[in-house]
């Protein structure tokens, strides 16, 4: 049955807040001013100020209080059900953390606020550094990269910087090893992280099992120039790479380092550590693994931990320990690092984000770490004894955290993964990682966390079967979905055709 | 654990289900000789009235943050709206992930497509993303983007941009094959001064930072008609966004690339993170840009919706020959700057603006009248400036902070070793007045 | 287009917590116990003890806020759209009175600390026990009372005691006066409260102006046992008393004493004062008026204020101010007032309350608490004016805050003021306030409050107006609205005739 | 004002569009004389910065909050798991009104299902209402309804309930033709001692505390046993619901009518209020139960919902009729305390309870050993109990405030001016060890 409207649904028609605005409206106050006014030519030169903020809204507090709670309402997230992105560790994210973060001892502390006014942020730092060493078996950490990709670029210019310090520089200036190995399953930050620090990227195959190819890592080897290698391990299949430490071993016997994409870490946290496998460098990242919120596309964090005799090229300022009198401890920040790669950003890194990892690993304890990592790769094998067979699974190893299927067995009917993953919305799910890793067709990369509970699983799975009996029975509602939200499958292809990047005048609607 | 639903006896029956006798089965494929033998060494379970403890315990050994400060320099003390707190706190929006699938996901893409629009209405230019991890990074990626459009290998970059911004910057380039060259800092304005004989055909940029390290604002105009003749880029940094509420926007100055620390606008201090990069170019140059951006698309029935654009940038399709690295960015950050531009909004931008130059000004006249102490820079300046002191700066701020509870400013040895007596003095409208007499009344003692 | 689901939307299908609960699941964590145990056996003996809290849930901490967070997503609220309640004064509930409230020392501030250890506690409530009285034009303040209706019985009782001191008593302990004059239009809490205080209720009729019929009014007091009268203003019709100040004189000449309902004082704060209108005592409601939220049914706070005649009568204790040593102000509380009715409440009232409705006078300044009360009466009128031509508007006295519609016109299609609400969801907005005041057939009582803009007070009069077109073109429609919620309406006289009014085991089903 | 959404400029045109020329002409219905002429002499508008400076330096006068205290009687510091503020924070929570209207009100319903349920659990008993403004006027309310039922109007109430509820109880029947008699306590043991002389056929109930204001675990089952032999109905009224964890229920001893106080479920002390009534009865008399209550609903669909129900009972529809004048009640509070019984759950609500119980006994044995100071009262205690100093107890405590900052507990000559030297401690497990050896020191010195 159609209903005519007069308005279509209010949350489900919020203009742009562009569109909203009203001139005069005013959504803020501040205190008068309380010195006395200097001629506004005085302050600065005509020429240097600008007339007005052409643009810029005009709402009043309840506008804005309004506008921004609607459209939260279109948003999907981890507090309304399960959010199994493979590869994205998609956990609970505690209040009490964010509690922790918002401690105004914390939440106002200057970065420049001299070290002996900053003694606990310091500490706080300096301890989240000795518990990451802890847990990746890794003594030298920096907190200072953002994410991931941030710690990766770190890793592999520390990489650079110590085979350059090791071997010196070809004539010429040339480094003389600049090849960065990388599996054909790696995500897409690896090798643009090694081509920022100046690497030529090699692909390495995977074999049939999903696993690096050994031989084909050792003819790669033999060529000599080989700088190191980048592996995630469990690898992007939910696979972990058995054969771990020979691969090091063979990177070490070529005179190259080993870097390890940390991504995955929510498969190991307590159970193995890089650097008990031969690992040379690491990121984590904590708005992964350590539950630092995803915030809807950051903030991260991504730390970057190494071996000892990598430890002198760490970004510089480091967080370190000097004994003061009576030797109660004194934190510090250390710059005279002569070998270090130098900054990565300004500051520190992003210390909200350590505080709530921080708080992870202490809510947690050690053993709470090692339950959650079995839970979670509890979770996905779960999912994929209750899925294997309805969907195919390309490898057979066991799955590790996350587990791997493709569309094969559904695209006769010519449903696509793409598809599975849109009327996965309609059953009240979040869709998988879809089309990663590349080396498989239609990729499913499935990974539940330990966050979700035994019912909400097997929801989950319910809803992929049935959803796969909708691919042979009635394709079309597959192919069209979601039919629950408040807009379809957009055209993303025109949108890339002809950008609109940001709203303008013309375009302006009647508000709300 | 609390955090995990499955309860032991749940997860044994799981266990039993797949036909694995204990957890440790889990982990068959992990090679023996490297597994954990035993627990982690770190500390047992907290609960969350132990841990709440712990942490006050330490945030209170961080005394620099009850105090009235004049602390600027990359990171600044602003009034921030108490509803961007609450709106971000909303699961909604801080436990969403990167909005890949835009059906379940237009929250997020709205609000960063306002954002982006926003951006360009405070630079005046024409393209922003969606955000890089801060303004050092951001100014660095401006550097390699330079690069990419030009194909030139040189860069100047003023003496007077923030001296972490430039290591980054340093680290960034270090094995891109550009070189980064500095211009001088005119002593008596506290201004760059460009080098024409520098500008020439190898040069990619220039890079500016207004208002600089040293607080004074850049004649951005005549560089910027410069840099163009040398047919180079005009890279604008800004890391005090306060100011885009005054100062004639580096667009209108004939800027190429802008970058900004966007943390002025309702983001916490947070001793130096999370903080959000802003980053607006012009058209032509919108697929050279770096991160993310979000465009309209709409569809089938033609219902406007936003997405994800133009990814063949992007590492995750272009890998080794992406635009750049960048994946995870700001986004909450960027949600609580949109919030807050949209709070304070068109009027309020400016009115923070014009209080931080009113105080400022009154806070610089009050030292200069001050005998023994000098301001070295007579360009026009926002809210920073540098204080010359008739002793080593260090010291008198340490007294100032120890004896008259307030941190004075910064001492610029922290970067220039050989201006010991130097200190930048940073007001915005969150300085009372009381607190900048007493800060005068402090250095007047000492 | 039907979809066929295996599990339905997850959001939709959220099961009790009872439902949710997993035997063995933990969602805390207590420190140890750091004190020697002692055997349960000497603490108390067994037959005072239980041995266990049957059925009571276990859930872990992910599971309790997926489970609020999703059911919370049922219900509508301000910050999604107006919420146009008559006679309930939904505006805008500011987030820095929610931080107010919370901080930490009023929020962990025992209610039997020395007085001299919570000065700034009773300085908060003297303070708003001032800008109250200036409000309203009456000097004498209690906050003690919980709510409106609290409120209520609070200022009739003191009606009472104050009859009973100057009258004395009738033989035989009887009052000399036990009549309450309630008008038929008043609010079901007015006869309920008078009742509960001792007094018997006789109805005023209202003119066919929606006027307290005065003719009636001098007739009832003829009878020589009035008490007094208990006047809403604006009436709950929207419309101001314009005889008030007769009205009052009639009740005073009478004997009686004036009680004025201030749940209406959204229309008079800033413009006109009770105390200037001959009003003995009234209630304000602070979770309207004065923004406190609502909370789904409360807390409110129901300060009640009066003459200084009535003062001596007010609830104890009172916050007083004493001058202390070089006269600093010291604020106690006062017990010495023999003719107080006594306590309403234990401890002082709702505190967190009063520090709400004290930062909204603070925020909107003298100023902006008249321009909140010009800005609630201009949109009631917008809406009046823009549903003149479609509704029934059975007074065409102009409407203060609020504006009184009925379905006559749309009856004859058998749309009812039920239909009307319900359907009023499809577009998205709240329904108003329905079938009160009961004076009237089919009443639907509007009040937009201050705290909306322009456009969308636009789109409710189209909303409105287009019901009321398919009112008459396609009833059926409307007939069966809601068609946009996860349930349609319920049978609500089965739930009375069976009323199942908790889980029980039995009903156990299987959990998320 | 920047709450309004309308700005004054669109205010005139709204105007102009319904022919007024100003303002004032709004409010033409209101006699001219009773117009206010000039504006409220309240203070002039803040901004979010003054404003949250003043309450600060208001809070900051509040020095009992900052210290370790063994305050009791009635409000408890218990420890509240950091979820709750924030899920009540959710607008779809603390923004919304009575759910009125089911269909999009199902978050609230539900929510006072699941408390109505777990008060019914704690309490043993069948029916629950949605909540009474507090212990004390659930109180009243219970002693009204009791009359109700029994049409009787004489009620016990013993000397051990909470002084500040005897009063409201006082108030509420003061023109309810309801007499309250107080029944004696017993010196020697603490408890209330039944005189059944007085339990004649005009008794409508016994009012009983348990744990008592002395901290007294109260007989429940034999008072129940000769209450019902007279007819009446016994009411059983919990101050400190943690005690729910560990004391048999008192629907498992027989209580007609259970109210308590919620506050120690997970809501803050706030100087006294907002707390929250539990109110519980027996099935049979569940259409005399005063408030609101929720019951379950089904849609044409079947789809299972919920509804206030038995709303003849109430004030909207049975005016002076109804079983009581209540409308708005606690809501938001009593969600908050049934996301705690959630969070906490079967076992934590009774490890919360063990622990008070326990580090009571080992404050009491402590106290009770130092010499001087004795223990009155003999009955079995849940968390609180009498001492009896050897000086006045007043002065005694002030200087334990002043000189050991610890408030140490409550002067009963507060209430019982009698009483000069007894005060009333109270543990719960948020008291340390360390806190409890700092009392015992404080005391042993005075
Ligand atoms: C395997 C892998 N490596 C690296 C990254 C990049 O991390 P970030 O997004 O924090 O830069 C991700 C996250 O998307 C990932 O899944
Ligand atoms: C006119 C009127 N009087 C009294 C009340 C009762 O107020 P409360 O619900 O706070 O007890 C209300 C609120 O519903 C009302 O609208």
């Amino acid at each position: 049955m159609t209903i005519t409207k007069a308005t279509t649904h209010i949350t489900q028609n919020e203009s742009l807040v562009f569109e909203r605005s009203q001139t005069g409206r005013r959504g803020y106050l501040l205190p008068a001013l309380d010195v006395d006014e200097t001629p506004l030519d005085e302050l600065l030169p005509a020429e240097l100020r600008r007339d007005d903020l052409e643009g810029v809204p005009e709402l009043s507090e309840p506008d804005v209080v309004r506008h921004f709670t609607r459209i939260s309402t279109w948003n999907y997230n981890i507090d309304l059900g399960l959010y199994p992105l493979g590869s994205c560790t998609m956990k609970y994210n505690s209040r009490l953390n964010e509690r922790v973060a918002r401690i105004q001892g914390f939440a106002s502390l200057h970065p420049l606020a001299p070290e002996e006014d900053a003694q606990g942020a310091l500490e706080v730092m300096y301890e989240l550094q000795q518990h990451l060493a802890e847990i990746t078996g890794l003594p030298g950490i920096s907190l200072q990269p953002a994410a991931g990709a941030h710690g990766e670029m770190t890793g592999v210019m520390m990489i650079r910087s110590f085979l350059d310090a090791r071997d010196g520089q070809a004539e010429g200036g040339a480094a003389r090893r600049n090849v960065m190995l990388i599996p054909d399953s790696a995500h897409g930050t690896n090798p643009a992280s090694a081509h920022l620090s100046g690497f030529s990227v090699k692909t390495i195959r995977s074999t049939p099992e999903g696993l690096t190819d050994l031989e084909h890592l050792r003819e790669l080897c033999a060529s000599g120039d080989v700088a190191g290698l980048m592996l995630t391990n469990p690898n992007t299949c939910g696979i972990f790479e058995r054969n771990i430490k020979e691969i090091c071993r063979h990177i070490h016997e070529a005179g190259g380092l080993v870097y390890m994409d940390g991504a995955n870490m929510n498969a190991l946290v307590g159970v193995a550590r890089p650097g008990d496998m031969g690992v040379d460098v690491i990121h984590l990242n904590l708005h992964k693994t350590f539950s630092t919120p995803h915030g809807g596309g950051g903030p991260g964090s991504g730390p970057c931990c190494c071996t000892a005799e990598l430890e002198p090229f760490l970004p510089v300022p480091r967080v370190v320990i000097n004994r003061g009198e009576n030797d109660n401890p004194r934190f510090a920040l250390d710059y005279a690092r002569p070998q270090s790669i130098g900054r990565v950003k300004a500051f520190y890194g992003n210390f909200g984000m350590h505080l709530r990892a921080l708080a992870y690993i202490l809510t947690h304890g050690n053993t709470g770490l090692r339950e959650a990592t079995e839970a979670a790769v509890l979770n996905a094998r779960f999912i994929s004894h209750g899925l294997a067979d309805t969907f195919d699974k390309p490898f057979d190893s066991p799955p590790m955290h996350e587990v791997l299927f493709t569309d094969k067995r559904q695209t006769r009917k010519g449903v696509h993964t793409l598809d599975i993953a849109k009327r996965l919305i309609d059953y009240g799910f979040h869709p998988m990682t879809i089309y990663f890793p590349l080396i498989v067709q239609g990729a499913m990369l499935i990974e539940p966390t330990e966050s979700v509970g035994r019912a909400e699983l097997q929801q989950f799975i319910d809803a992929m079967k049935e959803i796969a009996r909708e691919a042979v029975e009635d394709a079309d509602t597959v192919l069209n979905a979601p039919h629950t939200t408040r807009i379809g499958r957009l055209d993303e292809a025109a949108a890339a055709r002809k950008p609109v990047l940001r709203w303008r005048p013309a375009e302006k609607a009647t508000g709300a | 654990m609390r955090y995990i639903p499955n309860s032991p006896e749940e997860r044994q029956e799981m266990l039993r289900g797949l036909g694995l006798g204990s957890a440790e089965e889990l982990f068959d494929s992990i090679p023996a000789d490297i597994i954990l033998s035993e627990p982690l060494r770190t500390p047992a379970a907290l609960s969350e009235i132990e841990l709440l403890e712990r942490f006050e315990t330490l945030a209170a050994k961080n005394t620099a943050a009850r105090r009235p400060s004049f602390l600027g320099a990359g990171a600044y003390t602003h009034y921030a709206p108490t509803i961007i707190d609450s709106l971000i706190q909303r699961s909604e929006f801080f436990t969403a992930y990167t909005p890949y699938q835009p059906e379940i996901s237009q929250g997020t893409l709205q609000a960063i497509f306002e954002f982006q629009t926003m951006v360009c209405q405070l630079t005046g230019m024409d393209v922003a993303n969606a955000s890089m991890y801060d303004g050092s990074t951001a100014m660095a990626e401006a550097v390699l983007m330079a690069e990419r459009v030009t194909r030139r290998t040189r860069v100047l970059v003023s003496g007077a941009v923030h001296p972490e911004y430039m290591r980054v910057a340093e680290t960034y380039v270090a094995h891109a094959g550009i070189e980064l060259k500095r211009l001088e800092v005119d002593e008596e304005t506290g201004r760059t001064s460009l080098d024409t004989a520098m500008l020439d055909a190898s040069v990619a940029a220039v890079v500016i930072q207004s208002p600089n390290f040293f607080g004074c604002v850049e004649e951005l105009k005549s560089f910027a008609d410069e840099v163009h003749a040398a047919g180079a880029l005009l890279v604008v940094v800004v890391t005090e966004s306060a100011s885009f509420g005054l100062l004639r926007s580096p667009g209108a100055c004939g800027a190429d690339i802008v970058v900004a620390e966007g943390q002025s606008f309702g983001v916490p201090l947070s001793f130096g993170g999370p903080y959000v990069g802003l980053f607006a170019t012009r058209e032509k140059y919108a697929r050279q840009i770096p991160g993310r951006l979000v465009g309209v698309a709409y569809d089938k029935e033609g219902r406007r919706g936003f997405v994800l654009t133009l990814a063949t940038r992007e590492q995750h399709i272009r890998r080794e020959k992406a635009t750049s690295n960048i994946c995870t960015n700001e986004g909450l950050i960027a949600l609580a700057v949109t919030i807050y531009m949209t709070t304070m909004g068109r009027r309020g931008i400016q009115e923070v603006a014009a209080q931080c130059a009113q105080k400022t000004a009154y806070a610089r006249r009050r030292i200069a009248a001050l005998e023994g102490y000098t301001l070295p820079c007579s360009a026009p300046i926002f809210n920073e400036f540098v204080v010359r002191a008739p002793v080593e700066a260090g010291g008198l701020l340490r007294r100032l902070a120890t004896r008259d509870n307030v941190t004075g400013g910064l001492a610029l040895s922290r970067y220039f070793p050989e201006r010991p007596n130097d200190f930048l003095v940073c007001v915005t409208e969150t300085n009372k007045r009381a607190d900048i007499d007493a800060l005068v009344a402090g250095l007047k003692q000492s």
